[in-house]
């Protein structure tokens, strides 16, 4: 007896998701399991007050986005196009778009 | 209800063999759409895992950092602005902090050095993070020597290394003391990067940062929410602008379906005319071709994003290594946490099966109205 | 903030769904305009093919438009970590004044869609088509409804401004506030709870003696439809506290919330379906009038009365569990 | 059974364009059940139009067909794909079956919509197969058929619906003379089962065989005698 064309295509669909599913599952549980390695970093961070991940390490502006200054070499407009690849992939921090929210303005500094 | 199933599995039938006969051409289409849909797949959850583990981690960072600015320069802020700041209710401890970059020639990289509280680390004893020490090739005991600000020549010794677990905030790192910190950079004494400031209740902070902006009209404050708010927009942002690149891809994709729909060869017209005169009905017709469609797409989207979940939980993301790496020469070795939730899946859903099927709608409806006696004719 | 790829998705489906709507309601005008039944020239063969084609769309809009219903409100409450004061979705769409209009819009696009396609189908089965130009004029009708929605979210997701403090749940569902939702969360929880039953008792009755005596289903949905209204208040006056533990929380969003089990969507999809069986029964009931719907109409109206009335069950029966295995009492409170 | 009368039908192509072309110019014709019925004439007389008209594949553009009371002139496209897939099976002149599908796969095709039970149809559709002696060739692809075992396909995909009425388009236009007469031979067992055979053909082989009961010539677009 053949199998239907359309059963084996219902039936990888059906195991498709389920693998869908498993990824949840899955995901879920490393998320359970990642909590001694979260709470590692997290101390880390607090012992040694860190503000960024050092995902981008080629300029200082990239290496430590929160911390970025106003004007910084190659980066004279936010917006600018800037000489480092890792530039392209993140977004000007909004410290230095101007939307950030002006907690007093008299004081904000201007541009 | 049981026909219509029933009635949908027959299409189904004949659709998938009306695939297999061109078989060839329409792999390479699945392939293609898979690859497509895994390069969308891998970004977005790569950059959403990112989020939430920069969001976890990052909870803990000082809630008030203090900078001084002079001329729009982020510069060295005297120790004496401790004591000008002095009582504000709400604030638990208040120090100066001690960081700065450090770029290296011999490996042309750029290293965080940075003095640390929590331990105290003696003349010539250095702390280094993980991705330093695999990029030098150094370990415990090991000497490092740099040139100072001044052209001395500084040498020493790796104490430790960072845990490697932690090389997403860490792999730059070099930990050093205060006095060896201030005498390789040549900062004197009394003078701090940065001054950060621990607050009990966090919905002071804003009156606290109001204050210090009030008393300190030459710094600026960068608060923790802030950062963790920037994080958050960085990610979903960038996330936003490849999916726009890659709108690109799929938009290339519907209108090749759409030529693919609407160029139906003679011999499929055909085909479809012969179904009309043995009984099909237009909206059979239509359902059958959208099936084709639609076992495309899902196929694509579910072979797509079990890979891309692969790929970035199981192998590192290594596709995006030397992306996100850029010039730097230090990357920090890392496993993603598999962040997902069903808003990713879905959004790629319909970014993915969505455009392909509705594409189809017209160029379908065109070839199902085929004159059903074109057969006799 | 227009970049957030979800963000992205919701206005790709709704600039589609838009653009096909147009294209159909613009067939749907040609249609009506030359329609000729008894005619057996090669126009009215073109036209009534034409129908295939608008059908087949709205079809597709419609369940684009489902999914991005919910999507809409999942977006939402993934995006309140991104604004200053947003606990949940109700901070988020509360950031600017489209917020709110975008959801009722679609909600109503909803409805609207599925009554047009519960409509069609039973004309589609009349070979005389007699209900062509009714449906092709509400489609002209629906048109607007969903153009607008487009405008009205594009206005909204492009005037989000992440540094908006924003009022949360927590000050505008309570009952000292001022406004509509105010009003709902300062209904009495004991009151809710009579009307919620009131019409839970009301629907039955009416659905009941629709399946008996095949009368009465446009009372059927207008009590559907005001039991979804009574739903809805008695979610965020009362149901809500018990689903948060909690007996000021009259958030109508936390509730989809994993935390809570995701009981939000095992609530509101049934009551929404049921709602648009129960309308659509109502809606195509008038028509039986014509003599070549009559059996179809019977046929079909059964069939949406009884998906309306089983829906209907389940949504009681999530709430009442809800309430049922809560641990919160609040019997010497209000009662 | 039921009678298919037509009345003053008229179909004209292209209507209302320079190239209109009226290709039948009103006829009167009743077919009674259980005849089988030949409409005769040189190409280009109408008698495949003539037929996709009565086999609901077309409307006339003018004039009433009913069958068994019933009008079908009138119909929307919709109702009349479900008359004709209940009440005809059609053979056509190049046999038509759909290249990469399996001989059994084109048997059960017209059933698809209709969504029975699989099992029963694969069921009756084999049956059918072995009635026309084509069973050992159920799972191959239809490519690779001769033109004897195409056109027996054929006529089990016709049957597969269980119609009352056969129409058949010059079904022995592509067949050398010993295949023709098998498939008259063919025809008469389903007559004999009480089938309604309508055909189209300038063959003689068909006109002339026993089979047929009755003979409707045409020409330009009318018949010539009855």
């Amino acid at each position: 007896m053949h199998m239907r064309k359309s059963d084996l295509f219902l039936i990888s669909l059906v195991f498709a998701c389920i693998l869908v599913a498993v990824t949840f599952v899955d995901a879920h549980w490393r998320v359970l399991n990642a909590g001694s390695h979260l709470d590692g970093m997290a101390q880390m961070v607090r012992q040694l007050e860190l503000t960024d991940l050092s995902l981008f390490t080629e300029a200082r502006y990239t290496r430590h986005l929160s911390q970025a200054d106003y004007h910084t070499a190659f980066q004279d407009h936010p917006l600018a196009i800037e000489h480092f690849p890792s530039g392209s992939l993140i977004h000007p921090p909004q410290l230095l778009q101007g939307t950030d929210e002006v907690i007093f303005p008299e004081t904000a500094l201007p541009d | 209800m049981k026909s219509f199933f029933l009635k949908q599995r027959y299409l189904i039938d004949f659709t998938l063999s009306s695939l297999l006969r061109r078989s060839g051409k329409n792999i390479g289409l699945l392939l293609v759409y898979t690859l497509i849909v895994f390069m969308l797949a891998s970004v977005m959850l790569f950059t959403h895992a990112l989020r939430n583990e920069a969001g976890h981690v990052l909870a803990e960072s000082p809630e008030i950092i203090l900078q001084r600015m002079i001329a729009g320069r982020h510069d060295l802020i005297p120790g004496g602005y401790l004591e000008k700041i002095g009582q504000v209710r709400g604030v638990m401890e208040k120090h100066g902090r001690l960081w700065g970059y450090f770029f290296d020639p011999a490996i042309k990289a750029n290293y965080t050095l940075m003095v640390p509280r929590d331990r105290s680390l003696g003349e010539g004893e250095i702390v280094v993070g993980a991705g330093i020490a695999r990029t030098r090739g150094v370990g415990i005991g090991d000497i490092l020597s740099f040139r100072s600000a001044d052209s001395r020549t500084f040498s020493f010794r790796v104490m430790d290394i960072l845990q490697s677990d932690s090389e997403l905030v860490s792999s730059d790192l070099i930990l050093l003391s205060e006095a060896q910190f201030r005498d390789f950079f040549g900062i004197p004494e009394g003078f701090y990067t940065d001054l950060v400031l621990r607050v009990r209740n966090p919905k002071e902070l804003r009156t606290i940062a109001e204050k210090l902006t009030l008393k300190l009209p030459d710094t600026r404050p960068i608060l923790r929410d802030e950062i963790m708010r920037t994080y958050d927009s960085i990610f979903s942002w960038r996330q936003g602008i490849v999916f726009i690149l890659m709108a690109g891809a799929i938009l290339a994709f519907v209108i090749f379906a759409w030529d693919k729909a609407s160029g139906l060869s003679a011999e499929e017209r055909k085909e479809i005319g012969i179904l009309k005169a043995i009984g099909w009905e237009t909206a059979d017709v239509i359902r059958m071709k959208f099936w084709e469609g639609f076992i495309i797409s899902i196929s694509a989207f579910l072979l797509g994003y079990l890979l891309a979940y692969l790929h970035v939980f199981y192998a590192s993301a290594g596709l995006f290594e030397s992306v996100l790496k850029g010039w730097a020469v230090l990357y920090p070795e890392f496993q993603p946490i598999p962040y997902i939730d069903g808003l990713q899946v879905a959004t790629l859903f319909f970014f993915t099966v969505f455009p392909y099927t509705v594409a189809t709608i017209i160029p379908i409806w065109r070839a199902a109205i085929t004159d059903p006696d074109t057969v006799m004719r | 903030m227009l970049f957030s790829p979800s963000i992205m998705a919701l206005v790709l489906v709704s600039a589609t769904v838009s653009l096909l709507i147009l294209m159909a309601a613009a067939f749907a005008l040609q249609v009506t305009l030359r329609w000729d039944i008894h005619s057996g020239s090669e126009r009215q063969l073109q036209l009534e093919r034409r129908t295939y084609l608008i059908s087949t769309i709205v079809a597709y809009s419609f369940t684009a438009e489902l999914v991005a219903l919910l999507l809409f409100i999942y977006n939402a409450e993934q995006m309140s970590s991104q604004f200053v004061g947003a606990m949940c979705a109700t901070g988020v769409l509360n950031i600017n004044e489209f917020g709110w209009p975008t959801l009722y819009l679609k909600m109503a696009v909803f409805f609207a869609g599925a009554v047009w396609l519960m409509l069609n189908y039973a004309d589609n089965r009349a070979y005389d088509y007699p209900l062509i130009k009714i449906k092709y004029g509400l489609l002209l009708l629906i048109a607007p409804l969903v153009v607008a929605e487009l405008l009205v979210q594009v206005s909204y997701f492009s005037a989000l401004d992440p540094d908006i403090i924003t009022s949360c749940c927590g000050s505008l569902f309570t009952p000292e506030g001022e406004g509509v939702a105010a009003e709902v969360s300062g209904v009495e929880p004991a009151t809710a709870l009579y009307a919620l039953a009131g019409s839970g008792v009301s629907i039955l009755i009416t659905g009941g003696w629709f399946l008996v005596r095949g009368r009465g289903a446009v009372a059927f949905a207008a009590l559907n439809s005001i039991g979804f209204f009574v739903a809805l208040i008695a979610i965020v006056s009362m149901i809500a506290l018990y689903v948060y533990e909690h007996p000021h929380h009259h958030c109508p969003f936390c509730i989809l919330k994993g935390g809570h089990e995701f009981i939000g969507y095992y609530l509101y999809i049934p009551l929404f379906l049921s709602t648009a069986f129960g309308l659509g029964a109502g809606v195509i009931a008038p028509f039986a009038k014509y003599p070549s719907l009559q059996q179809i109409i019977k046929a079909d109206s059964r069939r949406y009365v009884t998906a309306a009335l089983m829906l209907m069950l389940c949504f009681y029966l999530v709430a009442g569990f809800a309430v049922g295995t809560s641990s919160l009492t609040m019997m010497e409170v209000w009662w | 059974m039921q009678t298919i009368k037509l009345e003053q039908v008229k179909k004209i192509f292209h209507q209302g364009r320079p190239n209109e072309f009226c290709a039948i110019h009103g006829i009167d014709l009743t077919i009674e059940p259980h005849y089988t019925t030949v409409l005769k004439g040189p190409s280009g007389s109408g008698k495949t139009t003539l037929l996709s008209m009565i086999g609901c594949l077309s409307r006339p553009t003018s004039g009433r067909i009913t069958i068994g009371g019933d009008m079908l002139s009138g119909l929307p496209e919709r109702f009349m794909t479900e008359i004709r897939r209940k009440t005809f099976g059609f053979i056509f002149k190049q046999f038509n079956l759909i290249k990469g599908l399996t001989v059994l796969e084109n048997v059960m095709l017209p059933a698809y919509p209709l969504a029975p039970n699989h099992a029963a149809l694969k069921q009756h559709a084999l049956q059918l197969l072995d009635q026309f002696g084509l069973v050992s060739k159920a799972t191959l692809n239809v490519e690779f058929l001769s033109g004897g075992e195409a056109q027996r396909t054929a006529i089990c995909r016709a049957m597969i619906n269980d119609p009352e009425i056969l129409i058949a388009d010059e079904p022995t236009a592509n067949l050398d003379t010993k295949l023709s007469r098998e498939f008259m031979a063919l025809i008469q067992q389903l007559v004999d089962q009480g089938t309604t055979v309508i055909l189209t053909s300038h063959d003689p082989e068909v006109y002339e065989s026993p089979v047929i009961d009755r003979v409707v010539e045409m020409r330009d677009g009318l018949l010539e005698s009855l």
